[in-house]
């Protein structure tokens, strides 16, 4: 606990250099009434990002870890049933209308399914009018077809390829670089990208991710990037956070996360990735227990109980904390407990 | 490794759909050689064809698709030629399949054991029903499902559930080929693992042989001892495993297995830039030649051919029948 | 997707085919209302039970009025009354359906209770109360009571394709683009319900011109104008059937049923525009 | 079992709501139409006082409707009295009760929808089925779609004017109109049953020829669609047999849509047989509804209105309940 509050003050005193700041945020699902109906997406999350300099922050987790609630929590889609999202030290919530607009401009997003983001009824030029009409990104008609063939450009597309179609009649792998031209067109200091490469082939899936990287290098564009693919996060990433129905597991730079898993679902996670390689083949095996894919999660304790190797009787009573386990790496479980690391070494 | 007798042969197989604008070639001219036992994958992007190769196989292309050409072996009989009634007693039997999305390819209204049992009594005659719940039970127990699945509905079970009831519906007949089509591509990581290590468990004891079709080349990797690269509705390469990620022969490949990421370096993925052509009106030469980086003028003219370049490994690119010319 | 669907609606057989019996049916039905004379639909104006023939092309009913000029001022009267109780309905439960679906809670908790009752039980009864009290209904009174009741279908229709539509990620992108809730209803959602809610207009007409001559055949119509439910009425209380005057209830009946196959046809050349899966399943 | 009885709670919850809402619209209706229909019933029946009537069929009027007392007493008096099953006297018929006449006439109209309703349902979902397996190429659906299409289309009250001209003015097969044979003795015996068969044949054959249409329509595309579905290809895969495919797999899905467009469509089928009545004098709720606008009986097509909704209802609330028995999942389903 004592970790936990030390952690608390250390976001505290930095607010004002934070761009984005999430804190102990809790979203519950269902009807208030029927408690039976209820199901706790994303309990006391917290994480921050700085902007500067720019990052890829990965949020990881299986189906129902809560990464998508996270993801519409911060782009305000959601309103969370406890804690709070600030950006730029303003409270989504009580927001201004002149902070939300700057927050709207600031952080953008590209989504999974790169079809359903375009209505069907209008040509893919439509989505680049809007928001240069509505930020007044132009001044002209030719000031506003010269940022959108540049956007273009940058994502490696040819804009007399692309505008006057219809969604359609593109490729998915198009349409989701359209994506992050729109995005790119506003400059924005964030972009949400939730899964952005999920129903991409993986021939595509790469030119997209080094896009990603290039708009972070070149154009200082921190990314949340939300993601199951342990193995891109591993790639594009500077920081990753783990996600366990959503709670976090562990959280820390990518590489030392990925290539030392420290929480026994990392590990696991990790271990059942399917290596490219012949020569490198899984090992051992992993059995899941049928009972616990019958039965709804209701401990409350630590969530992975179940699936544990390790289980102890602790992890059953309350559900463990984000242990300190080396610099700016945290895992929640109670392996750790007596052996945190002093922050600052 | 030891020659095996080959169970299927599917020779110069053509699947065209027809639609209002042309024929889509999905499968244009695919041969390959698969031997009992054996587990082999067919590895492609969206849209090559590998679905409907699936499909054909089990003799169910339907319309606007139909069958333009070629043959298939099973066991040494040309399943063409054989009349609907007959085709329909070797499915399953002989050939069973495992579907991509198990979420929807189980009845929702009905009992698993009875989804089960329905296979039972087609292929097998009437059985009392004690018989067959036992007998389906067993069978539950061996893809590591409790007894009571028998008497649940779909909609009750998990997502790797389903697919282990698919799994256990697929060797219920101790078939000689089990299709899976991309059977994890729902599922998550962890839960893929423990699927995968399921199929290849019952696989290897029944001896059967495995069709593992997807577009995961990791998985494959991990799978699968000999797999073929499809591309626009042919084959590109076709060669062991082992060799295959370590020497890729045809640029596509190469190219396929560059753009995956791995967790040894980082920034070490590349795309392959361009779009696969259209299967409407494919292009007169290679199909590759509009991304391949190695392009010859030649391809743009001349279909390759698939080659068997080393023992066992085959590959249709110009760049490697010159070689051999 | 928008640029054709005119087109597209015009290239659909069973569209133009209801279009050309509709348009056909309603012309002819102003053009003989302005020109045949009024007199010929006095009682006594012709020979009673006359049948087809020179003197009078569809023959005159037990009161020696001609059927002809009856029919004419029947189908407008009718159409007329479809289409201001679709026009009513379809709007009205558009508002509903959008608000319903579109902001929830406790509002839509509410419609959507009422929106099942409505849906469950038959307007009809409803409608026989209303017209049982209002003695006297006129064609335009007729037209607002059948409205009453015509909201229901639509909004429950919209309500679930709002319900759906503000879901999809298109409207996320829209918000994310800075636009009001407003423009996001009108400019995203709207072209997506336009066409369902002009299928809707073509049905929701042929729903009421139905609801009219099932009322008017009750005895509920208006007493003092002529619609085609009041001809069969009339018909059946002078036992037209039974006396063998197969020209009175013939053209009416023949009337109002191709009125019906051109609506239907209409209805399902829209359905086959706007949802091209089921185009080639029928 | 736990989330089958929410279930049914829910639906009964919706069940008594309706029936609250009906009777309050009942009640309120003619309050609100304009020229004051109570007002005009009871001076109909002052008139009447001397003749058929008397003032005590006024004072009971009073006394039901309460009309000096203010509107929410009126509206919970209301309440009070048809909790009793009391709905009034008729003014046609007195000194006959509203709840009399309905008893006589309600049997009549659920006797021939209910008979005609299973039947064109049952023919129509079978029928449609098989079309629908056999695709759109099929010669049975060449001929019965577009068939079907038309009747689909017109009212039953249409076909039923065609029906008796045909039957009884062309042919004379078929009694002219009502429900059995003026004089002949009701009771419970063959002669009669028999009689009551050959009167009801041509009503209930119009029930059944459009309702069919609509019937097998829906269930033709029900499975048209369901034949992409994946479960579907399974099953194909798994070497079944085409008839075991459509009869355990397709038709048991294409139940569901089809049994709640039962519910559904029972207002449409009720509204219509009403109409049906008048045309047949069939001795129904339709046939005492008619006759009761005609004679300004407002009692009475109050109670009939009420009585037809509440059956209606009840009937949607039983198909609520079987619905759970041939569809697993919906017991899971919230709301």
């Amino acid at each position: 606990m004592n970790v936990q509050k030390e952690a608390q003050t250390n976001i505290l005193s930095q607010t004002q250099a934070l761009l984005l700041e999430v804190c102990n945020l809790t979203k519950v699902f269902g009807s208030g009434l029927l408690q039976r109906g209820q199901k706790v997406a994303l309990e006391n999350f917290s994480m921050s990002i700085q902007g500067s300099p720019p990052k890829i922050i990965s949020i990881a987790g299986e189906s129902g870890s809560g990464k998508t609630t996270l993801a519409r929590l911060i782009l305000g889609f959601l309103i969370p049933t406890q804690g709070e999202v600030r950006y730029r030290g303003k409270d989504l919530k009580t927001m201004d209308k002149k902070s939300w607009q700057t927050f709207r401009r600031e952080v953008q997003a590209i989504f999974q399914d790169p079809y359903g983001v375009y209505n069907p009824f209008y040509p893919v030029d439509r989505v680049f009018e809007i928001v240069i009409r509505k930020f007044h990104l132009a001044k002209n008609r030719q000031e506003s077809h010269r940022i959108t063939e540049e956007a273009l450009v940058i994502v490696g597309l040819r804009p007399d390829e692309i505008l006057g179609k219809y969604p359609h009649q593109l490729s998915g792998g198009q349409r989701q670089r359209l994506m992050l031209a729109r995005a790119f067109l506003l400059k924005p200091k964030i972009i949400i990208a939730d899964e952005p490469v999920s129903m991409i082939d993986a021939s595509m899936r790469a030119i997209i991710l080094k896009i990603m990287i290039d708009l972070k290098e070149n154009f200082g564009i921190s990314f949340l990037y939300i993601t199951h693919d342990l193995s891109t996060a591993f790639q594009v990433s500077d920081d990753i956070i783990i996600l366990y129905e959503g709670w976090v597991a562990e959280s820390g730079d990518a590489q030392i996360v990925i290539k030392g898993p420290k929480h026994p679902y990392v590990q696991l996670l990790v271990e059942s990735i399917p290596i490219p390689d012949p020569e490198q083949p899984w090992q051992g095996r992993v059995e899941l227990p049928p009972e616990e894919e019958l039965e709804m999660n209701t401990l409350r304790g630590c969530k992975f109980y179940r699936r544990c190797p390790y289980k102890m009787e602790m992890c059953l009573k309350s559900p463990p904390p984000l242990y300190n386990i080396g610099p700016d790496h945290l895992a929640s479980c109670y392996l750790y407990k007596g052996r945190e690391v002093d922050k600052d070494t | 490794m030891t020659e095996r007798k080959p169970i299927l042969r599917v020779k110069d197989l053509k699947v065209y759909y027809h639609t209002d604008r042309g024929s889509v070639r999905a499968v244009d001219g695919v041969s390959f050689t698969m031997h009992e036992g054996e587990s082999f994958g067919i590895v492609g992007e969206s849209g090559c064809g590998k679905s409907t190769m699936a499909m054909a196989l089990l003799g169910l292309v339907v319309s606007p698709g139909t069958i333009e050409g070629g043959q298939i072996f099973l066991d040494g009989t040309d399943i063409f030629t054989l009349d609907r009634e007959l085709i329909r007693k070797i499915r399953w039997s002989q050939i069973s399949f495992i579907p991509q999305g198990a979420m929807n390819s189980l009845n929702p209204v009905m009992r698993i054991g009875s989804q089960i049992a329905d296979v039972i009594t087609t292929h097998q005659g009437y059985q009392p029903e004690k018989i067959l719940r036992k007998r389906i039970q067993k069978l539950l127990s061996t893809v590591g499902l409790p007894h009571r699945v028998y008497r649940m509905y779909p909609h009750e079970l998990s997502g790797g559930m389903k697919q282990r009831v698919c799994i256990a519906m697929a060797i219920v007949l101790e078939p000689e080929v089990i299709i899976a089509d991309e059977p994890t591509s729902a599922l998550d990581v962890v839960v893929q693992r423990v699927v995968m290590q399921t199929l290849v468990d019952v696989q290897e004891r029944l001896g059967a042989a495995l069709i593992l079709i997807g577009h995961d080349m990791g998985l494959q990797a991990q799978v699968v001892n000999r797999q073929a690269v499809m591309y626009a509705g042919k084959i590109a390469e076709i060669g062991e495993v082992k060799t295959m990620y370590k020497n890729p022969l045809h640029p596509y490949t190469k190219l396929l297995i560059e753009s995956l990421p791995t967790l040894q370096l980082r920034h070490d993925f590349q795309g392959i830039p361009g779009l696969p052509p259209s299967l409407l009106n494919p292009p007169k030469g290679c199909a590759f030649s509009n991304r391949c980086p190695y392009v010859m003028e030649h391809c743009r003219e001349a279909m390759p051919k698939l080659v068997e370049i080393q023992p066992n490994h085959f590959v249709a690119c110009h760049l490697h029948s010159e070689v051999i010319k | 997707m928008k640029r054709g669907f005119v087109g597209i609606l015009m290239g659909n057989r069973k569209f133009i085919i209801g279009f050309i019996i509709f348009i056909v049916i309603l012309m002819g039905g102003i053009i003989a209302h302005q020109t045949i004379p009024f007199r010929y639909s006095r009682t006594g104006a012709f020979p009673p039970g006359l049948p087809p023939g020179v003197k009078n092309i569809l023959g005159t009913d037990s009161l020696g009025r001609g059927i002809d000029v009856q029919l004419a001022e029947a189908v407008v009267n009718s159409v007329q009354i479809g289409l201001i109780a679709a026009l009513i309905g379809t709007l009205v439960g558009a508002v509903i359906g959008f608000t319903s679906g579109y902001y929830g809670g406790i509002i839509d908790a509410i419609l959507r209770v009422l929106m099942d009752v409505f849906l469950s039980i038959p307007s009809l009864l409803f409608l026989i109360l209303i017209a049982s009290l209002m003695r006297g209904v006129t064609v335009r009174g007729m037209a607002l009571i059948i409205a009453l009741f015509a909201w229901a279908p639509p909004a429950r229709q919209i309500r679930a394709q709002v319900l759906s539509l503000k879901e999809r990620a298109f409207v996320d992108m829209a918000k994310l683009s800075g636009m009001s809730e407003m423009e996001i209803i009108t400019s995203e959602l709207v072209p997506h319900m336009f066409q369902w809610m002009s299928a809707n207009f073509v049905n929701a007409t042929l729903a009421a011109i139905l609801a009219e001559s099932g009322l008017s055949i009750l005895g509920l119509g208006p007493q003092n104008e002529m619609t085609l439910g009041m001809m069969i009425y009339w018909a059946l209380s002078y036992a037209a059937v039974f006396r063998g005057m197969w020209w009175w209830w013939g053209s009416t009946v023949f009337t109002l049923t191709s009125i019906f196959i051109s609506l239907y046809l209409l209805h399902l050349g829209f359905d086959e525009v706007i949802n091209p899966r089921i185009r080639s399943k029928i | 079992m736990w989330l089958y009885l929410r279930y049914v709670f829910g639906r009964f919850a919706i069940f008594i709501i309706t029936i609250f809402i009906a009777i309050t619209i009942v009640f309120i209706v003619p309050r609100f139409v304009p020229g004051d229909p109570l007002f005009a019933v009871t001076s109909k029946l002052a008139e009447m006082g001397g003749s058929r009537g008397s003032p005590e069929l006024v004072e009971e009027y009073r006394k039901l409707f309460g009309l000096d007392q203010p509107v929410l007493t009126q509206y919970l008096y209301y309440l009070k009295e048809l909790s009793k099953g009391n709905l009034g006297y008729s003014i046609a018929n007195f000194p006959a009760t509203v709840t009399e006449l309905l008893m006589r006439s309600l049997p009549w109209t659920i006797g021939l929808l209910s008979v005609a309703t299973v039947i064109s349902w049952l023919i129509g979902t079978f029928i449609g089925a098989i079309s629908g397996w056999g695709g759109k190429e099929s010669k049975i659906s060449k001929v019965l779609v577009p068939l079907a299409l038309g009747l689909y289309t017109i009212p039953y009250y249409i076909l039923a004017i065609i029906l008796i001209f045909l039957f009884v003015y062309v042919w004379g097969i078929f009694p002219i109109s009502g429900g059995y044979t003026p004089g002949f003795p009701i009771k419970f015996s063959l002669p009669f049953v028999l009689d009551v068969i050959k009167h009801s044949i041509l009503p209930a054959l119009s029930i059944i020829l459009i309702s069919l249409g609509w019937w097998f329509l829906s269930m033709r595309s029900m499975i048209v669609l369901l034949q992409g579905e994946d479960y579907i290809l399974l099953a194909q895969a798994k070497g079944l047999s085409d008839r075991r495919i459509l009869w355990r797999y397709a038709f048991r899905n294409a139940l569901l849509p089809q049994v709640s467009g039962l519910a559904i469509s029972l207002a449409h089928i009720v509204g219509g047989a009403i109409i049906l009545e008048k045309i047949f004098a069939y001795p129904g709720v339709g046939w005492l509804l008619y006759n009761s606008i005609t004679e300004l009986d407002f009692p009475t097509i109050q109670g009939g209105v009420l009585v037809v909704i509440i059956a209606l209802t009840a009937a949607n609330f039983i198909l609520d309940l079987i619905y759970p028995l041939i569809d697993p999942r919906i017991k899971y389903k919230r709301g």
